[in-house]
């Protein structure tokens, strides 16, 4: 068995405990961070098949943001796990089997000879010096080019969504709109008022006192 | 000597524990989205596999894109999330039943 | 001395129509009605040179004008009328000049409503009959529906809004499929809606005809109607105000019968020849079944509703009596001159029972009896029309029955025998509801009040009867107008197009 | 003024008259109404008689030509038009001058009644409908008078519609005429669709020998001959006018209109068109002997057993009516043996003796302060001599004692049966002579009754018990309760009387004069075709037709008049030596009584299978057919299958994701499954 059998199975038998606790952990912390080791594994097996630049892509990407994004949110909500987790295990025989039922038939059509999926010959060694990155780069910007600029796009609209959906007005800020500023109109602060220049005899002192009364 | 089917079964299995995941906990949204995770990783499996034995990179490419997709999903998921939890206190999918026929 | 006739009988009741809706609410309903009665009457004048300068030796089309309407899909603007439509329009314009008058004092509530909508309904028909182009007949042939819904839905009786709706979405449904089988043509016809380019079409297979032919029986039968799709009529007519229920009976079913003559009989000769023997049948269900489900009823307004199914099965039965390939000329020319006739005789019908339930606001029978004491000149008319109903020689009721049973007779004398069974019930269901509502001594109070027909009523009575009386005593007048177009027809159908 | 406008003054000064006096009645006043229409009728009758001189001394020739085109359809065309020959000109004779008496007779009779513009005027349009039946010349404007005079009938017994028996007589009437005429339709369809394409007598006579062997498939795989199923159809539309038997119902109940109409239409003119239509198309008949057997048949059926009914009844106007009936069947008979010259001779006596006697019942009526039942009458001949001596007149004619109308005509037609070759004419012989006695019989009953014998309304006045008949009053304003214990009838008015007077005469007198000609002789030659060789039942008559007081002397040995004179020895003996025989009889054979007093319960049968069953019927295609299948099923059945069907949706959106995701994950299964199947199962 080559070596490179070895690390394959390994890192396949990690993923798939990986992945089966993600599913099955009671807290979702930990959910999490077996999310991130499955990830890592899947990273490696990555490097088996010489996509050197997304599985560090994948790292970086998935680890680095949106794990910390999951964890983040996992910490900030507090959820009263036990209520989730009600009638989890009752559930298992259905999924279970649905689970199994649906790897089955993938073996079964992987392995099938209709599939020749034997045809498929591992591709001649790529040169040493061949850089997995500059292939994509080049290929990213002369033949992927719309589809790319498209992703940053949706990169973009997501950003503005994650923000537009989570941002509250906060009661208390003083904020004052400029825009409403400038439209003021002059009679709407100063009112003229006819005032004598005499002040009144002292007659009108006792209208003063009844009108305190 | 590793072959193609290797991949494609590891992906396989993969993909049928996130569809267990999804049909394990029916209440907590956040394993949820985690077992969607999952299954783009599946995903991507496949398509690097096939990429690596077509010696192609377009598939390599896609995967770039799906990444994209996938961060941006994860994202908007989880402003729902936090806003779902803002409004209703809960995540409990049990509660969210508003949109009842 | 018009420019282009057709387009002036469509649109000046249109325009009319538009200009009394402009009058607005009902302080100003005398306006309203008056400006109505004007366009009614021009409407009427407008369409009479269609009558009149009508070249009787010419069987195609007349009068015809064509402009192009939206020339991307091929659709434009093509009137014409021939011997077959030309009388309908001239007794559209007719009846709407009746019901105008009928409904004077009747309407109080929104009276500009009331009048616009059956000015712009008598234009949307003038159209329908004139179309001769598949989408602008299509386009006139629903939006005519939406006048007599309103009519129904507003001004109609407690059950209206059930009534309408029937109404709306039976004769709705049935036209889809209509559509289905111009769009079909029309690439057939090499991307043209022309009427006469899709009854020029050479090559349809027998399979197709059917189809096609069956699209056309579902959007016709309904408006017809036919036995199986009829029981929207009863219901429709029960709810709706005198005066549609006069347009409804006199117009609104002509233009299925029609539709059967223009389209589905020219385009689909072959199909109709297949399926004539079941179309037959129908129709004699509907003069036999109908006939005597119309003896039991207890509502005037349904009786007549039923008496007009069953005479319009006489119509569509005339259609369909074919020898070999040849239509029969009698029966053809019977069902149009029974469609006409039926125009007025089931407008009067209707007419008198709106007098009376203005007068008890009952429809029932039962709650009269004894009108002739109270009504003595109201009880002749009706018996004028009470006979024509039945079919009596010297009214116009008659004419069409018996052209329509001679030519049957000559196809099968069993089917000739099941049609003339309609001397029989339609003498009884009439003649019956007659005694009890007329003749008898005075029922109920509310007959003991009842005042004889005003001057408004007795004119509108006068009219009718005249025009029932001479289309009795000299049908020539109306048959000479048809005599070409039907041969012509006939001709056309003789030629297979397998 | 040429032939065509003379014909047309005929047939329009009716009509005339009945226009003005129905819509101007109310301006012009009683007087003027009456007036206008004896003036019109007078017209056309003084016309008709210079029509019918100049016929019988040859002068006229026959007018055959059409007046207006009222329809062209499909080539062939149909117009209106008159055909006057010897048959019409007696017709015309009849109708007009009966009419006249009528008429005259009528401003006594409907004195008080309020009414009396309308009634002038249905019975002047009447006439104008009667002459033009009599007067076409084809089958659509025959059809057009047929059904005009129906409902100029159905007007007239209906004339008071205030009293329930009368709408429902009327009603009654009009739907059994419209059976009759439902089957002359067709009869004129099959005469239009096989007989040369047009509808004009002549061509329609000239068609007629080509098509001797024609046959039809009216039900497919059996073929009639084509002649027997027009006639047929033909005579459907005589019995239905003519009340022959099947369709004979409404003519007892017609007696609830007014007596003049009675007399008028229910005697002398409306009830002989059938017979008229029959002898007109005499080509037609000549050339199918089961059509002619159904005639005799039908004519005898009625002749013999509405004869019996007459017997039992109370009514006097009932007892006419009946006779009529039964005299209608002789004519019928009469036709049955191709003796169509016989049968017209009858109709034209029996019309001016049964007018003669229902006026006569008619002045015994007012008489008796419109109380018509027998009963209470009794030795009214002290009281109103003239109308006794004409009735009596009358019913010596009716039986047909020697050297009265009736007998030259009745003798004619038992001649006629007795040697017919066809296989009914034995029945037929029967029922005829039998019905001579039973004619006698009743006729002499209810002379007995009413003129001789005591005055019964002063004795059993007392216990005024009701009797059967329901239509005894009627509500013409003056009380109706017949004569007070010490009030006496008294002779009707000179406007009353004189029409009896005048039509005494011809009751006795016209079948002397007029036999010669009309049977013996050629008066209807050309008209009237008898195949004799095929038929020979007119040889006798015509035999004995030539000398009339041969005829008459010769009687007194045959045995129709012995008959007749045991029948009236019989009624003197019940109802002078011993009244009370007849209510032992009574007792005795009260089965056979009731039934004859339910008329053999054919109104009830009628009434029970074809109104009630109709009804039925349509209630149950109303009620099933349209409300339960079409409406509840299709329309709303179709709205509730919408609703119910959306309601059983909505429950799947629970509102819960795991759900939507547990359905998504479900469908991808299955798609795989479903795509990969051929790789998986292999």
């Amino acid at each position: 068995m080559s070596f490179q059998a070895v690390v394959f199975y390994v890192l396949s038998l990690i993923l798939i405990v990986a992945a089966f606790r993600v599913v099955t952990a009671k807290n979702p912390v930990h959910a999490a961070l077996y999310l991130v080791l499955a990830f890592f594994t899947a990273s490696g097996h990555w490097l088996l098949l010489q996509a050197e630049f997304l599985a560090i892509a994948l790292v970086l990407v998935y680890v680095g943001a949106v794990m910390v994004l999951f964890l983040f949110v996992v910490m900030m909500l507090d959820i009263n796990i036990e209520k989730l987790r009600e009638g989890f295990w009752q559930h298992f025989p259905l999924a279970g089997t649905v689970a199994l039922v649906m790897v089955a038939e993938m073996v079964l059509i992987l392995s099938s000879p209709e599939a020749n999926l034997a045809g498929f010959q591992a591709g001649p060694a790529v040169a040493a010096d061949a850089s997995n990155v500059r292939e994509l780069g080049r290929q990213l910007y002369t033949v992927y080019l719309l589809p790319f600029e498209a992703a940053a796009v949706v990169l973009l609209v997501a950003m503005v969504a994650a923000i537009g959906i989570t941002m509250r007005k906060r009661a208390d800020s003083k904020y004052i709109n400029p825009a409403e500023q400038v439209r003021v109109r002059r009679n709407d602060r100063v009112r003229m008022v006819q005032v004598q220049a005499v002040k009144p005899e002292a007659d009108s002192a006792s209208d003063i006192n009844e009108q305190q009364a | 000597m590793l072959s193609l089917t290797h991949f494609l079964v590891l992906a396989g299995i993969l993909f049928a524990i996130s569809v267990l995941g999804i049909f394990l906990n029916r209440k907590n949204l956040i394993i949820l989205l985690m077992a969607i995770e999952l299954m783009l990783l599946a995903v991507n499996y496949n398509f690097i596999a096939f990429s690596h034995y077509l010696s192609d990179t377009a598939g390599q490419i896609f995967v770039f894109f799906i990444l994209t997709v996938a961060a941006a999903e994860s994202a908007i998921g989880l402003a729902i999330l936090v806003v779902l939890f803002r409004k209703l206190d809960t995540i409990n999918v049990e509660d969210l039943g508003s949109l009842k026929g | 001395m018009f420019a282009n006739p057709l387009s002036l009988v469509i649109w000046t009741p249109i325009v009319a129509g538009l200009l009394v809706l402009a009058t607005g609410g009902d302080q100003r309903a005398p306006l309203a009605r008056w400006l109505a009665l004007a366009g009614a009457v021009l409407g009427f004048l407008v369409s009479l040179p269609l009558f009149t300068q009508f070249d009787n030796l010419h069987g195609g089309m007349q009068f015809v004008e064509n402009m192009p309407w939206i020339e991307s899909l091929g659709i434009n603007y093509h009137l014409g009328v021939d011997g077959i439509s030309m009388l309908f329009i001239v007794l559209n314009s007719f009846t709407t000049l009746m019901v105008i008058l009928a409904g004077w004092e009747v309407i109080q509530k929104r009276t500009a409503q009331y009048m616009a909508a059956f000015l712009i309904m008598s234009g949307l028909i003038n159209g329908a009959f004139a179309a001769l182009d598949a989408i602008l007949f299509y386009v006139f042939f629903e939006g005519m529906l939406i006048p007599m819904y309103l009519i129904i839905g507003v001004w109609g009786g407690p059950r209206r809004v059930y009534a309408s709706i029937k109404f709306f979405l039976y004769t709705l449904l049935g036209s889809l499929l209509m559509l289905v089988a111009f769009i079909y043509l029309y690439f057939q016809a090499g991307k043209s809606f022309d009427i006469q380019a899709f009854q020029a079409l050479k090559q349809i297979p027998l399979q197709v005809q059917i189809l096609l032919f069956i699209a056309f029986f579902l959007s016709f039968a309904v408006k017809v109607p036919m036995w199986p799709v009829h029981t929207w009529l009863p219901d429709a007519h029960v709810e709706a105000p005198t005066g549609g229920s006069m347009v409804l009976a006199a117009i609104t079913l002509k233009i299925g019968a029609y539709g059967f003559l223009r389209f589905a009989l020219p385009i689909v000769p072959d199909a109709s020849i297949e399926l004539a023997p079941i179309m037959v049948g129908l129709s004699l269900v509907a003069v036999v079944y109908i006939g005597l489900v119309a003896l039991v009823q207890t509502d005037m307004k349904k009786l007549v509703a039923y008496s007009s199914i069953s005479h319009m099965g006489f119509v569509t039965l005339g259609m369909f009596l074919f020898t070999g390939s040849q239509m029969n000329a009698w029966a053809v020319e019977g069902a149009l001159v029974q469609m006409v006739s039926h125009g007025f005789v089931s407008a009067a019908m209707f007419f008198c029972i709106g007098v009376m339930y203005d007068r008890v606001h009952s429809r029932n029978i039962a709650d009269y009896g004894g009108v002739a004491n109270k009504m003595p000149i109201f009880a002749a008319f009706m018996m004028l029309f009470g006979m024509a109903n039945s079919g009596l020689p010297a009214t116009s009721g008659f004419v069409g029955e018996f052209m329509v049973i001679m030519g049957a007779v000559q196809v099968n004398f069993l089917v000739a025998a099941l049609a003339a069974t309609t001397l029989i019930f339609g003498a009884a269901y009439t003649l019956w509801m007659y005694k009890r509502v007329i003749f008898g001594d005075v029922d109920n109070h509310h007959v003991e009040e009842m005042k004889d027909v005003n001057k408004r009523e007795f004119l509108i009575l006068v009219i009718l009867a005249v025009t029932v009386l001479g289309m009795g005593l000299y049908p020539q007048l109306f048959v000479e107008k048809m005599h070409l177009s039907v041969n012509e027809l006939i001709a056309h159908v003789a030629q297979s197009k397998l | 003024m040429d032939m065509k406008s003379l014909y047309l003054l005929i047939a329009l000064s009716p009509l005339v008259g009945s226009v003005i006096a129905g819509l101007f009645g109310w301006a012009i006043g009683r007087r003027a109404a009456h007036v206008v229409t004896i003036l019109g009728v007078a017209v056309s009758a003084v016309l008709s008689i210079g029509v019918l001189k100049g016929f019988l001394d040859g002068s006229t020739q026959v007018f055959n030509a059409p007046v207006y085109t009222w329809l062209t359809v499909g080539g062939f065309e149909f117009s209106v038009g008159f055909l006057v020959d010897s048959l019409t000109a007696m017709m015309l004779v009849v109708v007009t001058s009966v009419s006249l008496m009528v008429h005259i007779y009528t401003i006594g009779y409907m004195h008080e009644d309020p009414g009396y513009q309308r009634f002038f005027s249905y019975i002047s349009l009447f006439t104008f409908s009667m002459l033009m039946l009599v007067m076409s010349n084809n089958f659509i404007q025959l059809f057009f008078g047929w059904e005009a005079v129906g409902l100029v009938s159905y007007l007239l017994i209906g004339f008071w519609f205030k009293r329930p028996t009368a709408i429902f007589a009327n009603l009654k009437a009009f739907l059994v005429n419209r059976v009759g005429d439902f089957g002359f339709l067709l009869g004129i369809g099959l005469v239009l669709a096989y007989f040369g394409g047009s509808l004009n007598y002549s061509d329609v006579f000239a068609a007629a020998p080509a098509l001797a062997s024609k046959t039809i498939q009216i039900i497919p795989g059996v073929e009639w001959s084509l002649l027997t199923v027009t006639c047929i159809l033909l005579f459907i539309g005589a019995m239905g006018k003519s009340a022959q038997f099947p369709l004979h119902v409404w003519l007892p109940d017609s007696m609830e209109g007014p007596t003049p109409i009675s007399a008028l239409i229910h005697a002398a003119t409306m009830v002989t068109a059938g017979i008229f239509m029959v002898s007109r198309m005499s080509p037609l008949f000549e050339m199918s002997d089961t059509a002619l057997n159904v005639v005799m048949v039908a004519g005898s059926i009625t002749a013999l057993f509405m004869g019996f009914l007459g017997v039992v009844q109370n009514d006097i106007k009932r007892v006419v009516a009946y006779s009529t009936l039964s005299q209608l069947g002789y004519m019928t008979v009469a036709l049955g043996a191709s003796a169509y010259s016989v049968a017209m001779f009858h109709v034209m006596t029996h019309a001016f003796f049964k007018a003669l006697l229902f006026l006569g019942a008619g002045s015994v009526i007012m008489g008796m302060h419109h109380d018509q039942d027998m009963r209470n009458m009794g030795g009214l001949r002290k009281y109103m001599p003239i109308t006794w001596i004409t009735s009596l007149l009358g019913s010596l004619a009716l039986i047909g004692t020697p050297f009265f109308s009736g007998f030259y005509s009745k003798d004619s037609i038992i001649l006629a049966v007795e040697s017919s070759n066809l296989s009914a004419s034995g029945f037929a012989y029967f029922a005829v002579i039998a019905g001579v006695f039973v004619t006698a019989f009743y006729s002499f009953r209810m002379y007995f009754l009413v003129f001789h014998g005591k005055e019964r309304w002063m004795e059993n006045h007392a216990h005024h018990e009701h009797h059967g008949d329901h239509d005894d009053e009627e509500p013409s304003g003056d009380h109706h309760h017949g004569l007070g214990p010490n009030d006496k009838p008294h002779e009707s008015p000179w406007v009353v009387t004189l029409p009896l007077a005048l039509l005494a005469i011809p009751s006795v007198l016209i079948g002397f004069f007029a036999i010669h000609p009309l049977v013996g002789g050629e008066f209807f030659n050309g008209v009237i075709f008898t195949n004799l060789e095929a038929h020979p039942g007119l040889e006798a008559a015509m035999h004995h037709a030539h000398d009339a007081m041969a005829m008459g002397l010769h009687a007194f040995v045959t045995l129709p008049f012995w008959l007749a004179a045991a029948g009236v020895a019989l009624a003197w003996f019940f109802y002078m030596k011993a009244p009370h025989i007849p209510a032992a009889i009574k007792q005795k054979f009260s089965g056979v009584h009731t039934l004859l007093e339910n008329k053999y319960y054919m109104d009830e049968l009628y009434f029970a299978v074809f109104a009630k069953g109709s009804r039925a019927l349509g209630t149950f295609f109303w009620k099933v057919g349209d409300m339960l299948l079409i409406d509840g099923l299709l329309v709303n059945g179709s709205a509730r299958l919408v609703g119910s069907v959306s309601r059983a949706v909505r429950k799947l959106q629970t509102g819960f994701i795991y759900s939507y995701a547990a359905v998504m994950i479900i469908g991808v299964l299955v798609l795989m499954t479903y795509w990969f199947k051929p790789l998986i199962l292999r």
